[in-house]
């Protein structure tokens, strides 16, 4: 079991001997037992952490937000951020790593495990039980879930309340950290993408219609693009103009920015959008499921990352965010690489 | 048939004039209407300028309302709307709507002393309440330019500088150093105080570069101006034109509908989000 | 005019309405949505409230306001493109959702029309469905003057009751709906009377979430331009849209050129759902950006709604729909900052 | 299916090989259909994936990305980094419903300009009963 108060115990020393500029974690929310991100910088403020299956956000996003407002700062605090980081988010910092967007002195990480389990998918639980009722939510026995309601606990089993990533994942403690809490417990094969088969197994139309029926709904929020902590790109190709506008940046060049998609929601531009961003993702997506998580269109965007997840393991044996050492997947090849598609 | 306030009417550039070159260039448009269309307008108000396929631009309008013949924009090169009006030539089209914001209470300053502070391309709003004052001498006191560029190169409306200086005081700066420049080197600021002009019954305009109208305006104060003598314009990025969009939003104004023209007294109420 | 359907001769009566285009709530993976409808035999029970509120119908996220191509002599020739003329009947709106057009109708119906939005407004029947039970985790329309069977910017308000539909009519838009099948409808007995009567007590009494003295809001909120609350509250804010794209009364768009060939050139000037949360929003060509961070935007979309409406319409501008509580991703809560708000005030 | 249509064919060519390869078609007096938009690039490896989408979406048909053998490229290994990015891609395409025959890759190096003919005629047999592309392409 992770223990929180070993967490926050961390999490003071750190503060309190200055070695860290702020603890990014995971505090209860204004909504009751919902956790929400937050960055700790006095060690009075420490007891606020809380560890629970409700820690859903990839906290790694804070990471880079910091690094990117510490590029503006005239003088910044270049001490180093303590970061929350399940399994999935450490991979997301071994990507930043491989990346050299952050060095490994940047951040100290408190890697906690998700022990057989994974945290839960707020809709499922919803589906189940009403809101105001949960009065607490925390970790049980083989990686069930428990929901305190009324006083009462109600223990759930994970494929019901967990979201579909931690059910499709096989990596669920960090794999970079310096500091562990809880277990390294393996979690059992299963099968890392049942979404995918589902699509694989359809027809090319049937394909289509299915991507056509989602997609639709895209309202180019771009929450998926926000809440994404590889989606770190200044300038990216959805945007009509550039956010790297300098005092010396000429007229010319901010009117030969190339609009390669238009602003309106049709369809054809959330499609090259949404291709977009997975093709830019494959290899550096480390399925952490934030998109589609915080998509208020129920869009199924990890089922492009997950395909392209899947190719680069059965084209390329490659997995994201395993190591910070190795190239990333498309900064390298094999003279093997397969090219049976080419001419 | 309705009004659609988002529906341009077409204009011919009928002449193209270089005002400054390199890398900040700025040209001189002016424009008339297509079948003969009046555009009527007040000093200081904007006009919406489309280039079909890059978008539109929000523009102030330079020349004096009194001028029927044309409309006369001067253009800094930007972004890709401005871009696009530079690599244009003399009778293309483009697309007109307006005229938008508040303008200058020209009528409140009858028989007043009229002090104009622009930087850069500042001067622009300006050079129509200037041009008008002008055109109707008899109604306003002494008139004053303060104006200011860069280099010497920068400035715009050069020529009319130089005729202007036969019938009004005009003093002009750069920022730096010039060979064969002999008049005031330094900020647009810095010549204000120098020259001390009197807040008698005077109204000062200023316009140009956020920085420069923050140290004029402090400068005005140590003058003695109060804080409604003094007026500013604010730009702020634009889309609508008439206070829907939401985009040019301060507290509760919309630039584009309340201003662009503040006097201090009015603009410091405000929240500084411009 | 008041009266009773019953809940079997829902789907006749909508079957009357042949000369519209109707929309209604659908269920769309884990979400409702207003898409059109050739039926509506019933409200389904587990409907709540739709995901996108009503205002995707009357402020289109593109709207194409005209088209431009070059004609023979090489200048442009410009075509109006307004609204199609098409009635249309939404059906289940909820009260936030109807009250969200009345404060849109302040914006775009004021001093200059917006011919758009007027056009589709006047195309749009309103049937709404009062509330009971509350529809959403985070309701809080009755903190701001709004309600649970509110009716304003209804035409028809519906409330569910045992075995029929409360019926109030509320317009003459409202009139001719009914009297597309006026058979099926009736004077309402004192018992229907007192049954809706008991439901909008119950319905009221359900509330969880509210704004203490929503009165005290606007005039702190002046005072709290520069607080440390907006930097706090914005830390963990993504830049996304989906608290101001869910929201009934946001309406802030960009226009946009959209081309389909450069030579000639054609293309159509439309214009786009856009957002004060996004960082381009307000950043100058010159990359000068007056609202450059998230705390400053955050700011924004509390400030317009509960003071800068406030000071020029006289209303504030949110319904208590709850949406971008429910659907923020990172838990940030309208609800809770205005009552950190308030006690600023206390 | 509509079998008169002509498609569209954007092709990115490498400079060093491929756009070389056509021109070489060319001055061979080979011919081939006309449906290609030839887009010489400086390498296979600088094409992005972006590219090939923004041609789907603004009309294109299909997609045709062409480089030099391995071992040959100018740049040492520019078309074997492209080799890695295109076969993802061409993986991603058929997932969302496009025919996987409307992208393709070859090597064709300078001196294959009849090579070059056949994969134009191949492909435009391969697209002509699959009718205009229309699920990336923007219409307003």
């Amino acid at each position: 079991m992770v223990e929180v108060e070993k967490i926050r115990e961390e999490a003071r020393r750190l503060l309190q001997e200055g070695q860290v500029r702020g603890v990014i974690g995971y505090v209860r929310g204004p909504q009751g037992v919902w956790a929400v991100p937050a960055m700790i910088r006095n060690p009075e403020d420490v007891d606020r952490l809380v560890w629970n299956p409700t820690c859903v956000h990839n906290l790694v996003l804070f990471v880079v937000e910091e690094k990117k407002e510490q590029a503006r700062q005239k003088e910044p605090d270049k001490r180093p951020l303590a970061v929350v980081v399940k399994g999935c988010d450490s991979r997301a910092i071994n990507v930043l790593l491989q990346e050299k967007f952050i060095e490994r002195e940047e951040v100290i990480l408190l890697g906690v495990s998700c022990e057989n389990s994974g945290v839960v998918d707020k809709k499922k639980l919803l589906n189940l039980v009403p809101s105001q009722k949960i009065e607490e939510i925390v970790y049980g026995n083989n990686g069930h879930i428990v929901a305190v309601i009324d006083g009462e606990r109600r223990v759930f089993p994970p494929e019901e309340v967990l979201a579909d990533r931690c059910l499709e994942c096989q990596a669920n403690f960090p794999v970079v950290y310096d500091h562990f809490f809880g277990e390294k417990i393996k979690k059992e094969a299963i099968n890392t993408s049942p979404g995918v088969d589902k699509i694989e197994k359809m027809r090319l139309e049937e394909r289509r219609r299915f991507w056509e029926e989602e997609l639709s709904r895209c309202l180019r929020c771009y929450a998926c693009r926000s809440v994404c902590p590889m989606c770190y790109c200044t300038e990216c190709v959805v945007d009509p103009i550039s956010f790297a506008v300098e005092p010396t940046t000429t007229a010319e060049e901010k009117a030969k920015k190339i609009k390669w998609i238009e602003k309106s929601p049709l369809l054809s531009e959330n499609f090259v959008y949404h291709l977009v961003r997975a093709i830019h993702l494959a290899g550096r997506c480390v399925d952490c499921g934030e998109c589609e998580r915080v998509c208020p269109e129920d869009i199924p965007i990890r089922l492009l990352n997950k395909k392209l997840e899947r190719e680069a393991w059965r084209l390329f044996n490659y997995v994201a965010g395993m190591d910070s050492q190795a190239p990333s997947l498309f900064s390298t090849f094999k003279e093997t690489d397969p090219e049976d598609f080419i001419r | 048939m309705e009004h659609n306030p988002y529906l341009p009417q077409l204009a011919r550039i009928i002449s193209i004039k270089e005002e400054v070159g390199g890398a900040r260039p700025i040209k001189t448009f002016h424009l008339e209407l297509l079948n003969g269309h009046r555009f009527d307008f007040r000093c200081g108000q904007c006009a919406m300028i489309s280039v079909f396929g890059k978008g539109e631009s929000m523009i102030s309008i330079s020349s004096s309302p009194l001028i029927k013949e044309y409309l006369q924009f001067s253009i800094l090169k930007m972004g890709r709307v401005t871009t696009a009006l530079h690599e244009m030539e003399e009778g293309s089209i483009v697309g007109l709507r307006g005229p938008y914001g508040n303008g200058f209470p020209l009528e409140e300053w009858k028989g007043k002393n009229l002090i104009f502070i622009g930087g850069g391309i500042g001067l622009a709003p300006i050079w129509s309440v200037l041009q008008t004052a002008l055109r109707q001498r008899d109604d306003f006191g002494q008139l004053t330019l303060f104006y200011g560029a860069r280099t010497s190169q920068d400035l715009v409306f050069k020529d009319e500088l130089k005729k202007l200086k036969e019938t009004i005081p005009v003093y002009l700066s750069i920022d730096v150093k010039e060979p064969g420049w002999n008049e005031y080197v330094g900020f647009v600021p810095q010549n204000v105080l120098d020259k001390k002009p009197s807040p008698e019954k005077a109204i000062a305009i200023t316009c140009g570069p956020p920085i420069m109208i923050k140290f004029v305006i402090k400068g005005l104060q140590e003058l003695g101006f109060q804080d409604d003598q003094i007026f500013t314009t604010v730009e702020n990025k634009m889309k609508c034109g008439i206070g829907k969009c939401g985009r040019c939003n301060i507290g509760h104004h919309y630039v584009c509908k309340d201003g662009p023209v503040y006097s201090w007294a009015r603009l410091k109420t405000l929240p500084q989000e411009y | 005019m008041e009266k009773v359907l019953k809940k079997s001769d829902l789907g006749q009566w909508v079957a009357r309405l042949k000369d519209f285009d109707l929309y209604g709530p659908v269920r769309e993976n884990n979400h409702w949505e207003f898409n059109q409808i050739s039926q509506l035999a019933n409200f389904p029970e587990d409907y709540t409230q739709v995901n996108v509120p009503l205002k995707k119908i009357l402020l289109p996220n593109r709207e194409v306001l005209f088209q431009f191509e070059d004609n023979r002599n090489g200048g442009p020739y410009l075509q109006e493109v307004l609204p199609e003329e098409r009635e249309v009947v939404v059906f289940g709106v909820r009260p936030c959702d109807a009250r969200g057009i009345v404060l849109l109708e302040k914006v775009f119906s004021s001093e200059i029309p917006d011919i758009y939005f007027e056009r589709r407004r006047q195309q749009v029947y309103v049937v709404g469905l009062s509330c009971y039970p509350l529809p959403g985790e985070n309701c809080f329309c009755l903190s701001l003057g709004g309600g649970p069977f509110s009716t304003k910017g209804m035409d028809i308000l519906l409330t569910k009751m045992q075995s029929k539909y409360f019926v109030e009519v509320l317009t003459p838009k409202g009139e001719k709906l009914i009297k597309a099948a006026p058979e099926y409808f009736f004077n309402p007995t004192d018992k229907d009377q007192q049954e809706r009567q008991q439901l909008e007590r119950k319905a009221r009494a359900m509330f969880t979430r509210q704004i203490e003295g929503v009165e005290k809001i606007w005039p702190v909120l002046s005072q709290m331009f520069e607080s440390p609350l907006w930097r706090e509250e914005s830390y963990r804010c993504l830049k996304c849209g989906i608290c101001t794209y869910l929201c009934p009364t946001c309406h802030c768009f960009d226009i946009t050129d959209e081309i389909s060939s450069t030579a000639p050139l054609q293309g159509k000037r439309v214009r786009v759902w856009d957002t004060c949360q996004f960082p381009d929003f307000t950043m100058h060509s010159s990359g000068h950006n007056p609202r450059p961070d998230k705390a400053s935007r955050l700011r924004q979309r509390i400030m317009h709604k509960f003071l800068y409406f406030v000071e020029t319409f006289g209303d504030i501008m949110c319904t208590g729909c709850g949406r971008c509580v429910s659907k923020c991703p990172v838990g940030i809560d309208i609800i809770d900052i205005l009552n950190k708000v308030a006690s600023h005030g206390a | 299916m509509n079998s008169e249509h002509e498609p569209k064919i954007v092709a990115f060519l490498c400079k060093w090989c491929s756009s070389a390869g056509s021109d070489m078609a060319g001055v061979s007096r080979l011919e081939y259909p006309s449906n290609v938009i030839p887009i010489t690039v400086m390498c296979s490896g600088s094409v992005s994936p972006l590219y090939i989408l923004s041609a789907f979406n603004l009309g294109a048909d299909g997609v045709l990305v062409s480089g030099c053998h391995p071992g040959d490229c100018h740049y040492i290994k520019g078309n074997m980094y492209a080799r890695r990015r295109m076969a993802l891609l061409k993986e991603l395409l058929p997932y969302i419903g496009l025919e996987p025959e409307r992208f393709q890759m070859s090597w064709v190096s300078a001196a294959e300009g009849l090579k070059f003919t056949q994969i134009i005629k191949e492909f435009v047999k391969q697209l002509k009963p699959l009718g205009p592309q229309t699920q990336l392409r923007r219409s307003l």
